[in-house]
């Protein structure tokens, strides 16, 4: 049994011999990696890929109050790094990426993908295959944007609540259901619109815009505001996988209703009898698509039921009477189907049936379907949309039912 | 049977190894003054003489020029008989020998004459005070009887001896345990004298059915073993293969448990504890009534119980002596540590260099940023850790406690704080490795704890070539070759697989003590219940029939 | 190329050393031919791998006949 | 020779679940989903009762001789030298999907976790593993099994628990939009892989209470019709069928969706599964690893089959290295291959015999 023992050792050993002869294999320590954050690409008016990846730089990170001789603690680096490059395609350009990071890029913490605007136009199809195909993209964490205006601004603006502007991107998509003015769509989802027939992809837009509180610039120093701001707004509709055209803020919101991707928002409409106005704190909706075929006719009834609160009521009614709060719910029933219809609009506009009528349409009748499958695109602008919204806003009315307007004689 | 068993296993340690002495005929070798070797068996074989002389003298050979070994020889009964009282000085409490024996014989003995009776028997029934006395009738007898500190009684004319109890040497007292300490429960501990042991036990478990079987271990040593376990609970089969296992060893010396704990094992090479050793005399009584078998040895107060398998070594008698809730608190929390100490450094290791993606964002750059600067791979850090943590707790165990202390605030502290602030070691990684050795301290049976911090360095390895597929390859090895282990029959992890339904009340948590009806599934093959069924307390529920 | 031979030479060598011994003491002989007759197919595959010998594959003769049946099959279902 | 372990019936049981499972579960719902799409989970259904079937007369060929694996007593029922053949096919069948589940095995953990690490060395790792386990003989195999096989399906429902929100159930709609036959077709596959179970043929002997075997092979079906439901449910109620259908293996892919926004350290734990899904592969592979070897001793009348592990493994490495180029090869050959030929040996071969030992009712004698 000893020698046994002792064989089985030999074999170990020879084996380990072996891994350490081949090399470290995937082993790369954390420090090693630039963890990219944030990808944004582009193409060159030669056609090449431009793509920029935005690093944060932990050095920058570790010159805190920890003492001593910290390696880089004297040195005041920014917390991020931006690189641009250009290849032949995405994967040529990462590589060529790395003449300028001392950092393997590696891409499993990146969770937003922007397109510029004209990339978008030209189409993101031969792009989107890298997305889809690597291991280290998470597809589902990936939210992906169309740019308006340059890129390299936008992912230059100074996060001041954290490390780069990635993160700060990513915490706006994290709240928005504050508003649902705008699509944070994962990637997974764009990949997934792509592959049916009855479906088109939609996208968030990231701008920069001018900061209104920016400081007048004295001297570069961290703490003044930057002159630009990130903000997240509306949609972008493609066809296939180009874009055709934007939904504003609340056309917006029409498609998320339709999608039930509404999480909250507010909604603002005239007070009941025309004077003062309401605002509304959105819970959410259920919605349901119903397509109906009469006589060669295509007819989509979307059912809405959205449910919120008053959170706030300028103005001279009382809220705790019954036929007020039924007036308001009418008002914001009918704000609602407002958006829908100006998206449906807007959509049947570009020819892109983002609301996935199609799709409804093939599941409720399959054979009709595949005769009409090809023509889509065109058929879509004449569908008759029905909007029916169901609207239940006075759970809460907050602290107070009487606004003060009244309640002062 | 006691004797007949130490006799066979004597005559197995004597014919194991040659006699090179031819036997001994009785006068003819009296004048021989060289130095020689006494076989036991060969001591045997020599009969008790009638003649007092030869008798002494042939002891005198066998001792030869020990110097505490005393004989003294006095006359009885006004100088009717001639006696001897043979001894070693400082093994034999002087006030027994010198009250029991040596006053009541040559001052109190008045010979009730003429009785009919010879001296012997009269001496036997009225002058010796002893309480436990033997007759003996060979050498090897007398001289075995004086090495365990005994003094024996030889008379002129009698060729048999008479072996009296009069043990005195120090011994340590008895105190708490140093190992198993409780917040709840009894204090005691065992202590190195077998006899005491055995009373505590006994004090525990008054029962008949309590049986102690002594046997004889090393062949210098002699050291007395006790075989105890309860009858009517033991499965017979266990004793049995206990016994057999016992008697295959013949060693020079035994000194600790842990030298039967070799020889006994199923799987010699396995590093998992496959007995408990414990100083807690409660824990061999709760384990002996699950129909376990224990092993206490002379010398040691560390006591054996067997069969153990990963479950019984989990659990601690304090989890039964706490509220429930907290017991099974506990019992869970040991568990985790159990995990935790096994794989925390290397599912470290493995996710900072095999999967960064699994870590959330901020925790991330947070690694990275006092990760910057550390020379070595995470590895390597993770490896060095451990053994400077493994030299700072043997440092601390082994120093006089007071130093101990010391030692330990300084590695810690200043050392630890030091490596960090120069930027040799990441902050991460030391908490990884204190946690670690933390948790390593909840396994109730420092064995196990043992098993766990030695396993914990090839896992380690394998997470530093492999990730997380490593870890999780050294997890399984780690479980094939525990489903494979057994510890005297029983599979080690029996309860978990193969699977019993009642033992689960008192694996990951511990049920109230009414549920537990049944005695563990693979040990108690008869007499399966511990208690009466329905015990759950509760107020009266037939209060109505009393009307 | 060189070292993956030696590894895998290594590697029978550690069986051989580790099965051999004991089936020699206990006379199994009829073991002893089944053990090296496997060791000898096990060589000649995995060094032929490594110098890209052509050797059969056994695998490549099953879907030889099997793929023709499956196409038919799909043929059939759909 | 005998193999001195035994094992009950509900043991068994949970080989013959986790054999199927380990491997089922990465590629049968993109190979299903590819054929059935939306009607994949239809698909199963059918695959089941292919599948119950296969065992049950594999259950009740094995039954007639409880003392006897195939590979002992085809000959007597087919005659010494086609029986003698049947049993090389039974041995090599077994040895064939050791090695397929090697490169499986490979297949993912190079594309997903270990790229840059040569395949071999993942390869041997977990065979060694396997012959770790086949030394400690059939006891073993089941103890590592029962543990591993709860964990794992506590895993699968945690995983399912976790993404269940996002299923869809209008992707199941439309039902059968292209008629039946996609749907038989997409059966194959899973109906193939169900049948795998058939490996009682060769643990039966050593099962205490077969009484209750016939019962717990079906059971043993049953539970993988209800795992691989959910898993299929998942992935096409998800994804939808034309993504399921694209990916090499969907369920990994919905291991890598869950997240909670709430607890961001949920996120991107896929590792975990693979950690689970290497335990599985385990079982797979130590269990036909097992029957191979065994089936060796036994049809070369050895005494122990325990010294044939190491060669035996080397011989499975060396045939699964040569025998695919890459995955997309694999890929294929799981899909349009591989099944055809287990339901050759599962269901054709094994109700060959069946069928013969009504034939030839001598051949019984003494089996009892």
């Amino acid at each position: 049994m000893p020698q046994r023992l002792i064989t089985a050792l030999v074999l170990v050993i020879v084996l380990l011999a072996a891994a350490v002869q081949a090399g470290c294999w995937d082993l790369r320590q954390a420090e090693d990696l630039g963890y990219v954050m944030a990808t944004a690409v582009d193409r060159t008016p030669q056609g090449l890929v431009k793509l920029l990846v935005q690093v944060p730089n932990p050095r920058a990170l570790a010159a805190g109050p920890r003492g001593g001789v910290t390696p880089g603690a004297s040195i005041s680096s920014k917390a991020f790094r931006n690189y641009e490059v250009v290849g032949r395609t995405i994967f040529d350009a990462i590589r060529a990426a790395a003449h300028q990071s001392p950092k393997r890029l590696f891409f499993a913490q990146n969770r937003t993908v922007i397109f510029s605007e004209d990339l978008a136009r030209q189409g993101l199809g031969d792009v989107l295959d890298f997305f889809g195909r690597s291991v280290e993209i998470r597809r589902r964490l990936n939210r992906v944007f169309v740019a308006k205006g340059d890129v390299r601004k936008i992912l230059n603006v100074p996060n001041p609540h954290g490390v780069c502007p990635a993160l700060r991107i990513d915490n706006i998509v994290r709240w928005r259901g504050q508003t649902s003015h705008f699509a944070a769509v994962p990637l997974s989802k764009v990949l997934e619109t792509l592959s049916l027939d009855g479906q088109e992809p939609f996208v968030g837009v990231i701008e920069a815009v001018a900061n209104p509180t920016a400081t007048p610039r004295v001297r570069k120093d961290l703490s003044m505001e930057p002159p630009l701001t990130i903000t997240l707004t509306g949609a972008a509709l493609f066809r296939q996988d180009r874009l055709v055209g934007f939904l504003n803020e609340p056309e917006t919101r029409g498609l998320l209703w339709v999608l039930n991707e509404v999480r909250g928002g507010q909604l603002v409409v005239p007070g009941p009898g025309g004077k003062g106005q309401i605002a509304a704190d959105i819970h959410g909706g259920q919605a349901t698509i119903k397509p109906e075929l009469t006589d060669g006719r295509i007819r989509m009834t979307v059912e809405i039921s959205v449910v919120g609160d008053v959170a706030e009521a300028e103005g001279p009614f009382d809220l705790s009477k019954p036929e007020v709060a039924k007036e308001i719910d009418r008002l914001c029933a009918a704000a609602v189907r407002r958006e829908v219809l100006a998206a449906v609009a807007k959509a049947q506009e570009v020819q892109s049936d983002v609301f996935g009528f199609g799709e409804a349409f093939r599941r409720r009748f399959p054979q009709e379907w595949k005769t009409i499958k090809d023509d889509w695109p065109e058929i879509f602008p004449g569908v008759e949309v029905l909007v029916k919204v169901d609207a239940e806003m006075i759970h809460h009315i907050g602290m107070i039912s009487k606004s003060r307007a009244i309640s002062v004689p | 049977m006691r004797r007949r068993l130490t006799k066979k296993l004597m005559d197995l340690l004597a014919r194991s190894k040659k006699s090179v002495v031819q036997p001994v005929d009785g006068k003819q070798d009296l004048g021989r003054t060289e130095t020689r070797v006494w076989e036991p068996a060969e001591l045997e074989r020599i009969p008790l003489s009638p003649d007092l002389q030869v008798n002494i003298t042939r002891l005198k050979e066998v001792f030869d020029t020990n110097p505490d070994f005393i004989v003294r020889e006095f006359d009885i009964a006004g100088g009717r008989a001639r006696a001897a009282l043979v001894f070693i000085k400082d093994l034999v409490e002087r006030s027994l020998v010198g009250h029991n024996v040596l006053k009541s014989l040559m001052l109190d003995y008045r010979p009730r004459e003429p009785n009919g009776r010879p001296l012997w028997e009269d001496m036997k029934r009225v002058a010796v005070t002893a309480g436990t006395v033997k007759e003996i009738t060979n050498l090897r007898q007398a001289v075995e009887g004086i090495l365990e500190a005994n003094a024996v009684l030889f008379l002129d004319g009698e060729a048999t001896g008479l072996v009296m109890e009069a043990e005195g040497f120090e011994k340590r007292p008895v105190g708490q345990p140093e190992t198993e300490a409780v917040v709840r429960g009894p204090r005691e501990g065992f202590v190195e004298c077998l006899a005491v042991n055995i009373t505590m036990l006994r004090r525990w478990l008054k029962s008949p059915n309590l049986q102690f079987e002594n046997m004889f271990f090393g062949r210098v040593t002699r050291t007395r073993v006790a075989l105890a376990y309860i009858k009517g609970l033991v499965d017979p089969g266990l004793v049995d293969e206990v016994r057999r296992r016992l008697r295959r060893i013949d060693i020079d010396g035994v000194f600790e448990s842990n030298y039967l704990e070799t020889m006994l094992r199923d799987s010699p090479y396995s590093p998992f504890p496959q007995m408990i050793a414990t100083e807690r005399p409660d824990k061999v009584a709760a384990n002996l009534l699950d129909g376990r078998v224990a092993i206490l040895t002379e010398g040691t107060p560390f006591v054996l119980v067997l069969p153990a398998g990963l479950v019984a070594l989990m659990q601690s008698p304090e989890d039964y002596y706490h509220f429930g809730h907290l017991g099974s608190f506990i019992r869970l929390l040991r568990w985790m540590a159990f995990g935790i100490s096994l794989l925390l450094p290397s599912l470290y290791v493995a996710v900072t260099t095999f999967h960064q993606e699994m870590l959330p964002t901020r925790l991330l750059l947070n690694i990275v940023a006092s990760r910057e600067g550390v020379p070595l791979p995470a590895v390597l850090e993770a490896l060095l850790m451990e053994v400077a943590f493994e030299v700072l707790r043997e440092a601390g165990v082994r120093l006089p406690r007071a130093i101990g202390q010391a030692v330990s605030i300084v590695g810690v502290l200043v050392i630890g704080d030091a490596a960090v602030t120069a930027g040799l070691v990441s902050p991460q990684m030391v908490i990884v490795v204190a946690f670690t050795g933390i948790t390593s301290f909840l396994a109730p049976a420092f064995d196990l704890a043992i098993s766990i911090r030695l396993l914990r360095f090839p896992v380690m390895l394998m997470a530093g070539t492999l990730g997380l597929f490593g870890v999780i390859s050294g997890v399984l090895a780690i479980f094939i070759h525990l489903a494979g282990l057994r510890s005297f029959g029983v599979p080690y992890l029996a309860g978990l697989v193969p699977f019993h339904s009642t033992d689960w009340k008192d694996i990951l948590v511990r049920f109230p003590m009414w549920t537990m009806r049944r005695r563990p599934a693979e040990l108690a093959k008869q007499n399966r219940y511990r208690m009466a069924p329905n015990l759950k307390p509760g107020p009266a529920r037939d209060n109505h029939k009393k009307e | 190329m060189a070292l993956s031979i030696v590894l895998v030479l290594l590697a029978f060598a550690a069986m051989i050393a580790y099965e051999v011994p004991r089936m020699l003491r206990e006379k199994m002989r009829r073991e002893l031919w089944a053990f090296f007759v496997l060791i000898a197919i096990g060589l000649v595959l995995s060094i032929g791998q490594i110098l890209k010998l052509p050797l059969p594959n056994v695998t490549r003769g099953i879907e030889a006949v099997v793929r023709p049946v499956y196409k038919a099959l799909e043929a059939m279902l759909t | 020779m005998r193999e001195e372990g035994q094992i009950s019936a509900y043991q068994a049981m949970g080989y013959q679940v986790s054999i199927v499972l380990a491997t089922a579960i990465l590629f049968v719902p993109a190979i299903t989903a590819q054929y059935a799409r939306q009607d994949a989970w239809l698909s199963l259904v059918l695959a089941y009762l292919f599948g119950s079937l296969q065992v049950f007369v594999a259950t009740k060929l094995a039954l007639k001789f409880p003392r006897e694996t195939v590979i002992q007593y085809a000959p007597r029922v087919a005659g010494k030298i086609l029986g003698k053949v049947i049993g090389f096919i039974y041995i090599f069948y077994f040895f064939y999907v050791a090695y397929f589940v090697q490169r499986e095995f490979e297949a993912l953990m190079s594309a997903a976790y270990l790229p840059q690490t040569p395949i071999i060395v993942v390869i041997i790792m977990l065979t060694l593993l396997a012959a770790y386990v086949l030394y400690g003989g059939l006891e073993v195999l089941c103890r590592v099994n029962a543990i591993i096989l709860a964990v794992a399906l506590f895993g699968l429902l945690l995983i399912f628990l976790l993404i269940v929100k996002d299923i869809e159930f209008t992707r199941f709609l439309p039902f059968l939009e292209n008629g039946v036959g996609p749907v038989v077709l997409g059966a194959v596959v899973p109906g193939g892989w169900f049948g795998e179970t058939a490996v009682i043929l060769m643990l039966l002997p050593f099962i205490g209470n077969q009484g209750k075997t016939l019962k717990t092979s079906l059971l043993a079906v049953t539970i993988l019709f209800v795992v691989m439901e959910m898993v299929v449910i998942g992935a096409v109620g998800i994804m939808g069928p034309n993504e399921t259908g694209r990916f090499l293996y969907p369920t990994f892919n919905i291991a890598r969706r869950v997240t909670i926004e709430a607890l961001p350290i949920l996120e991107r734990q896929d590792a975990m599964f693979m950690m689970i899904w290497v335990a599985g592969m385990l079982m797979k592979l130590s269990t036909f690893f097992y029957a191979g070897t065994l089936g060796l001793a036994q049809w070369l009348n050895l005494r122990s089959y325990r010294i044939l592990i190491l060669p035996a493994g080397a011989v499975m490495t060396a045939l699964g290295m040569q025998a695919w180029e890459n995955i997309v090869e694999l890929k294929s050959f799981s899909g349009e291959v591989f099944p055809l030929t287990i339901i050759f040996v599962n269901f054709m071969l094994t109700g060959f015999l069946y069928l013969l030992t009504f034939l030839k009712p001598k051949s019984l004698q003494g089996a009892s």
